[in-house]
């Protein structure tokens, strides 16, 4: 069909698409976001990682510390953090650097729509599956470290609002670091400073439930520390993109 | 005067501490076509990305470019795991339609007609290009930088991609691109040596 | 004065080793901080003197004269750094 | 205003004005340091409870204050430096987070020192020391991201966006550590609230605050020059300032 010769007249149709409008903002983060989702979804077998990383850690610690349940329930809700917090390091780490191989993310920058638009689709899907994975099966886990069942579903929304907040500041680091080929050891060096109140807010929600109080005071403080994320995350992780690109 | 798509004065360039260009000037104008040439290294790449707004740190001078620009890089910007019309219908740069009939036109286009569906990961890196090019039959951005688009294309893409850019700027575009083959378009094209303002 | 020999400022009543280690630590860090970009600079200045030296400004000969007094920013702490 | 940032960003005028700064300052901050810790040392009256090892406030509070005062002093550099892209405020960046982290590091020690004849532990999880710990974490973050580019311009971006997000959340972090402290030790050991401080021992502690303040920044502005002359290197000023001062 094509003829070799490119005289721009007689091929047919060389023109665009008639009537190709760029699309709004919304709809461009709901085009993001299913793109991010159906790209994550096609290799489910990654969504396990953080679970049986969780499981494995957590299966560490009676064999270090003992069997005795009463010893262990006592520490439960800060084995149970502790593990979680790691278990989204090691995943967050690689958040942008798959766009960045492809050349999505150099894509993203030009894009009309502000860059929080995008990094916030990319957190958000990162979140659901991986936070909100881990939420889920945390009763299983709290099974295992003998939790006392009237933290249950205290654990399970501190990790829904902690991990949010964890995945927001894990994207921070990420953005900073995904030009860089060993990021590694920088990722906790940077993460984990700045993930240690949501620790601290997690566990103690946990162990107060746990003893029977009412946690909901920490649980506040989980909520505010992911809407403040939420609303100043995205655009740290804009500017760490942008200057990712530029090297 | 037709109206300046692309208008970049005093331009310096920088890596790191060392500067590669200096005091570049480069006005494009609407149904122009353009081509970056110099020697390799000379920061072809690099001004390339500071058009379209990539590269800011090591860049001073002022530039002026359109809302939405096409840039097309060394890299396809597909996820290798989502079929061909899902990577056009969700592009990260938001520019084009979205109708599927729209999207299946521009495969076809491409000589992709058969593989929609396919994962990109099982196409070969030249009908990757190919699919990453068919952006080109979809999107109304008047400014187009395209950095070595004709790389790992056969001569058949090659002139269709060709005859695209033509098209384009008939139609009241413009075009920048960088390319080693030597230039098909004898008549339209105007080159831009940058090797004048290398440090 | 806290106390009546040197001897007693030197045991600080058991405390002593604890206090001096401290301040030895402190301020050998901090005589560290001060030197170590002083030495940096006073090695680029060299590098860059001998430099200009060798492209032979020959015109610049009062240059000699300005070259005896050791640039004015680095003999200050030279001579009283603890 | 404007000017005198702008007048800053050049790098032959900051070169000179370091000099002058230098000449003056740095023997004023040795000399106020030398003063403070012989102050501390000898003169000021030993503690009725700890004796002589509280000695050694005078110098781990100035550089815990100190250090604190660093990170913030580096954010607003690279604040500067992202929003006015001065890149004298990328060099000032880049020359406080080495400081900084030295000065937590000596807050750090001269903390686990004071704790050992004090409570008899060389490391106490006092809510205070905890929060220093994160600090130099935070710090080593900065200096770390900072080497990992090879681009040092970029680094200095990524750098400054890293340090605003420290910022932000310092206080956060104090404050999620107190309430860790008092959660799970109701204030038995009180290190942080010092009582009311006596004046011979409150005034030798704020001429050391004052030394080592003066002193970090004749360091930071020490640091500086030695960047700039590395930068420079090539350039004519730079020559013409060496040979003909």
């Amino acid at each position: 069909m094509p003829s070799n010769r490119p005289t721009s007249r007689d091929l047919p149709g060389d023109n665009a698409w008639e009537g190709a409008p760029s699309s709004g903002a919304l709809a461009y983060l709901g085009s993001q976001f299913n793109r991010h989702l159906r790209a994550s979804l096609r290799r489910p077998g990654e969504l396990l990682n953080p679970l049986v990383f969780f499981l494995m850690v957590v299966t560490l610690f009676p064999l270090g510390l003992g069997p005795a349940p009463e010893q262990l329930s006592a520490m439960a809700p800060g084995i149970l953090w502790v593990v979680a917090l790691l278990a989204n390091l090691t995943v967050s780490g690689r958040l942008f650097v798959a766009d960045f191989e492809d050349g999505s993310l150099e894509q993203m920058l030009l894009a009309r729509h502000s860059l929080a638009l995008t990094a916030m689709a990319e957190v958000m899907v990162h979140w659901l599956l991986s936070g909100v994975t881990l939420a889920l099966v945390s009763p299983l886990f709290a099974a295992m470290l003998n939790l006392p069942s009237a933290g249950i579903p205290v654990l399970m929304v501190s990790l829904l609002l902690g991990s949010l907040c964890l995945s927001l500041i894990g994207a921070i680091a990420a953005a900073l670091t995904v030009s860089l080929r060993r990021g590694g050891l920088l990722m906790s060096l940077l993460i984990i400073p700045l993930n240690v109140p949501i620790l601290i807010f997690g566990v103690a929600a946990v162990s107060e439930a746990a003893n029977g109080y009412n946690a909901s005071a920490w649980l506040a403080l989980l909520g505010a520390f992911a809407c403040g994320g939420l609303v100043l995350a995205p655009l740290a992780i804009g500017a760490g993109l942008r200057i990712s690109m530029d090297t | 005067m037709p109206e300046l798509l692309l208008h970049a004065q005093s331009v310096c360039l920088e890596r790191g501490y060392r500067c590669l260009l200096k005091d570049v000037n480069f006005a494009v104008q609407e149904g122009q076509l353009w081509q970056l040439v110099g020697p390799n290294g000379v920061g072809k790449t690099s001004f390339l990305r500071a058009l379209a707004g990539l590269a800011k740190v090591g860049v001073s001078g002022t530039i002026q470019r359109p809302e939405t620009v096409l840039y097309q890089g060394h890299l396809p910007g597909l996820k290798p795991l989502l079929s061909p019309l899902e990577n056009l219908r969700w592009h990260p740069s938001g520019l084009g339609t979205k109708e599927l009939d729209a999207l299946t036109w521009a495969l076809e286009k491409v000589d992709l007609a058969g593989c929609e569906h396919l994962p990109v990961n099982h196409l070969s890196a030249g009908q990757q290009r190919r699919v990453a090019l068919a952006r080109l039959w979809l999107c109304d951005a008047p400014l187009w930088l395209l950095d070595e688009p004709f790389t790992a294309i056969d001569s058949a893409g090659a002139a269709l991609l060709g005859a695209r850019l033509l098209a384009h700027v008939e139609a009241g575009g413009s075009v920048v691109f960088t390319s080693h083959q030597p230039n098909r378009f004898a008549e339209q094209l105007q080159a831009m040596d940058l090797s004048e303002y290398a440090v | 004065m806290a106390f009546d020999s040197f001897e007693a400022a030197w045991q600080m009543a058991g405390h002593g080793p604890y206090v001096w280690g401290a301040y030895a630590l402190t301020f050998a860090l901090l005589c560290y901080l001060v030197v170590s970009p002083v030495l940096q600079m006073r090695q680029i200045r060299r590098q860059i003197v001998a430099q200009w030296r060798r492209q032979g400004s020959t015109d610049l000969a009062v240059a000699e004269s300005g070259d005896a007094k050791p640039a004015a920013a680095n003999s200050p702490e030279a001579s009283n750094a603890p | 205003m404007w000017s005198v940032i702008h007048k800053m960003g050049s790098p032959p005028w900051f070169y000179r004005f370091a000099g002058v700064f230098l000449r003056w300052c740095l023997p004023l901050a040795l000399a106020g340091l030398l003063v403070g810790a012989l102050w501390g040392l000898f003169i000021a009256p030993p503690d009725f409870r700890q004796g002589n090892s509280y000695r050694i406030i005078f110098i781990h509070v100035p550089a815990a204050v100190v250090a604190l005062a660093g990170y913030y002093l580096m954010a607003f550099a690279g604040l500067v430096s992202l929003v006015w892209k001065i890149k004298m405020a990328d060099t000032a960046m880049r020359a406080v987070a080495p400081v900084g982290g030295a000065l937590t590091f000596i807050a750090l020690a001269t903390g686990a020192i004071w704790g050992k004849p004090t409570w008899g532990a060389w490391w106490v999880w006092d809510a205070r020391v905890t929060s220093m710990l994160i600090l130099l974490f935070l710090y080593l973050g900065v200096i770390a991201l900072f080497e990992a580019y090879e681009n040092k311009a970029v680094a200095a971006r990524a750098c400054a966006v890293l340090a605003l997000v420290g910022t932000v959340n310092i206080p956060i972090i104090y404050k999620s550590v107190d309430w860790w402290y008092s959660l799970h030790q109701p204030a038995s050991i009180k290190f942080t609230g010092e009582s009311a401080i006596d004046s011979s021992m409150l005034y030798p502690l704020l001429l050391n605050i004052g030394a080592f303040y003066l002193t970090f920044a004749c360091v930071v502005v020490l640091n500086m020059r030695a960047a700039l002359m590395n930068i420079h290197r090539q350039s004519a000023w730079l020559t013409q300032e060496l040979t003909h001062p």
